[in-house]
């Protein structure tokens, strides 16, 4: 393994080559957004998901930002999608084996889940 | 089983590979006990270590078409820049408090002149254009009779702008100010005259050019000669400027790499730029991009460039192992700051963030710059296939 | 034909030859692409050669007892005396303006101690024993409220003696005073364990112990930690205190040598003392001679001797060939002052001209020690059969 | 030639390592002495010659001193015994390729020489 790789945990590596529900969902059923930007603290994340009988049938991400944020957002999609715990900054750096420093962009991805819940709320 | 590729290797301007030439002249002077005698001793084996030094002493000289007594030994130009900075406004007249520079420099030229503030010493600092570049005219409306020393780089070390040395000299030398150029990242790149263009002092870095890490020198001109006081104090070698064991090999290394970069001047510098070009086209493939300072005057292997909607540390990871290059400057990233040179040509954050800085050399061939350019479209149309909406036009 | 025998190299402490293993270390570095590049850069190149700089960082730590974050590379003794002893005074609570050293001191810590009083501070010049000591005692007396800093070898260069840094570390740390250990000569050679030793800062040369020229060391205790100010300014390479790109090379090569050094500190003292006292018996050949400086507590290595009637330059030149050693310090010799050590011994200038330091290392054997004997009696045997009467007597 | 060796004229070698009459002279005859002696200047050197029909018939030297002072009193002996020209510090420095730091030692030979000429006057 690369020296630049062994920076990152093997999950943040594995999240960040896959990007796994990037993107954009497929269209129709009702859709809701969950968006949260802080551009200084260098993370941008926005999710978009699909409800089923008021629950997330599906969830995709898109996202800018350091490969901790990528791979955050796709976790956190993952989450969501398959109605897991929800996941916030201080699990998503404990499952990714982030370094302290990466707090404040977890952070805007747990934001942007916020967004997202309170956005199903509205809507149901 | 497939074997790996090796990454292309673009980062010439955080270093240079060592020379082939250099490294054996190295291993040599290593391998043989008869070099390694302290070259200050007086037998034979110590003179023996003195002759190699300064048989590369004249080497390096000769790449800047200065005399071997004018180029004094340091441990990289990070000293040199101290050296010269620091050595000459401590030994200016009394009255003389006034320094100029720019906000462009590299750091051990920043942090040289920061401690001159601390020390009591008023900064000028001058903005570049948008281009990069700092004007002779900037530097003369700045001069002043308290005027104790001007430093600005030849060449930046992040967009590779040129400075006119020779006008910023005479303009100088009008007013008796010394000028120091801080040369580590043109030397070998371009043809340097150092007496010739009027320069007090010029600082050079073995390994921007093909030599060892850990090795430098410091240029002064002849006549007049610029005061100096030293930093560090001790046996009385290279003039009593810079005292310590001078390293032999280290010495061989920077010479041997000097000679050869003195030989592909007639040539290098012009293959080198147009590869640079043909990276610059290539690249559009990545559009919406931006280039970070001008492509003249500038040495020729440095493109500073910026892409719409990335993010540096995910593109160099996207990159790793295809495309071996620097997010920022080299010498900062390390601190993980974004580049003060960028901030100061006018970019967002953001818009430093989304740059990197591709730096060709002697190694560089046309098939790299074509596997590069191939691995950096592929990255960025991964990470912006990804990108909220907006952020292509916001993240530029 | 004959084939010429090589000199037998009795200069271990101007330098020592560069260990096999550090060459290849080193060799093996400069030929890797893969660890040239920048260790400051966050790409995979760079890790790679970060990755070995902190090897060797702990190799270095590690003969010293130390742990790795307390060492900081430098590009030499010099630079390391010069960093501690400039910063560490630089950085002293307003008020402290007074320093310690001795008048046996290397010129690094002389040369530094001496612009210390051209910026203002007292300096106590300790002078030596007759047996070329430097006495804690002597230490304790000079100690005042003011005293900002203690500066003192461990190992003299040029007699061997030891000062027990222990027991000046004792006494400096009960006044708050940061205590520099300069042990350029004694790292490597004998057993040392810096954080028990309680000193506070300790420099180290590479080529002294069988590694590079052009790379030092300097050790900082962790508690209390000492302040010092940087004396150059750049990148925050090496804790901020030390600027510039890290060789890694010759980290390589000085974390090398300082593992084999470290390795060969079990038997290597008792051997190089019984050799240098077996040097001294044959010597007795070329009585009346003289020992500058005590066998005992001393570095192993160092035999410092004085031949009556002799002048030093024409045994120099009649050894040339057959022993390769110093008169005087081999770091003043290219000034060609005569030893200001001896001097503080209360040598006569002539006995001092008659003086040369013979010095052992790891390389040394039993038959080089004959040889060099054989050839040092006959040689000053020549020289004497053609003295002036009564000249024996009076350069001595 | 070794390095150090290359600090040093042929000649200055050549005499350095004959050290041709140095010594004393064979008992008898006439002798006279000339000595100076400046060991602050790094320099001793004593000439004995033998005088015959009030001309110098032979001679050694004594010296204590650097390559260039040994060689030089090697060479005035010679010059003394043999008749030459009166040898004088910037003569032996010529004659020797001495640098310009070594003439203070050549004086000490030039005073011995002169110390031996005025003892040889004495003797007349
Ligand atoms: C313009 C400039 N000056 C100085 C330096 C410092 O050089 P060195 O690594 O030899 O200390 C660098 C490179 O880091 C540079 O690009
Ligand atoms: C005691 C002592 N300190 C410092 C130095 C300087 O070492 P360097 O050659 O690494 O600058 C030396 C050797 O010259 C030394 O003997």
């Amino acid at each position: 393994m690369s020296r630049l790789r062994k920076a990152y945990s093997p999950r943040v590596l594995e999240l960040f080559e896959a990007l796994p529900r990037s993107g954009d969902l497929p269209p129709g059923g009702q859709v809701v957004h969950g968006e949260a930007l802080a551009l200084d603290r260098g993370a941008w994340v926005r999710f978009e998901a699909r409800i089923e009988q008021g629950h997330i049938a599906d969830c995709r991400f898109r996202a800018w930002g350091c490969p901790h944020t990528l791979a955050a957002a796709a976790l956190a999609a993952e989450r969501l999608a398959t109605g897991g715990e929800l996941p916030d900054a201080r699990g998503l750096a404990r499952e990714l084996e982030a370094p302290a420093e990466k707090l404040g962009r977890f952070l805007v991805v747990e934001d942007a889940i916020q967004a997202l819940m309170s956005e199903m709320g509205q809507v149901q | 089983m497939p074997t790996e590729r090796s990454a292309v290797y673009l980062d010439y301007a955080a270093s240079a590979p060592l020379a082939a030439g250099a490294a054996r002249a190295m291993a040599e002077c290593l391998a043989d006990a008869g070099q390694q005698a302290n070259p200050a001793s007086a037998h034979s084996a110590g003179r023996a270590a003195r002759v190699r030094v300064e048989a590369a002493r004249a080497q390096v000289a000769a790449l800047i078409g200065a005399p071997p007594e004018s180029v004094v030994f340091t441990s990289g130009a990070t000293e040199s820049v101290n050296l010269a900075v620091l050595g000459t406004a401590r030994a200016a007249p009394r009255g003389r408090r006034h320094v100029v520079t720019s906000r462009v420099e590299h750091r051990s030229g920043i942090e040289a002149c920061r401690q001159l503030e601390r020390e009591g010493f008023e900064v000028t600092w001058l903005a570049p254009a948008p281009d990069g570049r700092i004007e002779a005219a900037q530097v003369a409306a700045a001069l002043r009779d308290d005027t104790a020393l001007v430093t600005l780089m030849h060449a930046n070390n992040e967009t590779g702008a040129l400075t006119d040395i020779a006008a910023v000299a005479a303009l100088c030398s009008a007013r008796d100010v010394p000028f120091h150029a801080d040369a580590a990242q043109s030397a070998g790149r371009i043809a340097i005259d150092a007496p010739a263009s009027g320069v007090a002092l010029m600082s050079l870095s073995a390994h921007k050019l093909g030599g060892p890490k850990g090795i430098g020198a410091l240029y002064l001109r002849r006549r007049p000669r610029p005061a100096l006081q030293p930093i560090t104090f001790g046996g009385g070698q290279e003039q009593g400027l810079r005292p310590g064991t001078v390293p032999t090999h280290q010495a061989v290394g920077f010479g041997a790499a000097a000679a050869l970069a003195r030989e592909s001047l007639a040539t290098e510098p012009a293959r080198v730029r147009a590869l640079r070009e043909r990276l610059w086209q290539a690249l559009q493939a990545a559009a919406p991009l931006w280039r970070n300072g001008a492509p003249d005057p500038a040495v020729p292997g440095i493109l500073n460039v910026g892409f719409a909607g990335i993010e540096g540390e995910s593109l160099l990871l996207e990159l790793d192992g295809r495309v071996t290059t620097s997010s920022g400057a080299a010498c900062s990233s390390a601190t993980g700051e974004p580049s003060g040179v960028l901030r100061a040509l006018g970019r967002s954050d953001e818009a430093i963030q989304a740059s990197i800085r591709l730096s060709l050399g002697q190694g560089t061939t046309a098939a790299e710059v074509e596997r590069a350019a191939a691995a950096i479209v592929a990255a960025v149309g991964r990470l912006r296939a990804a990108l909220p909406e907006g952020a292509l036009s916001r993240i530029a």
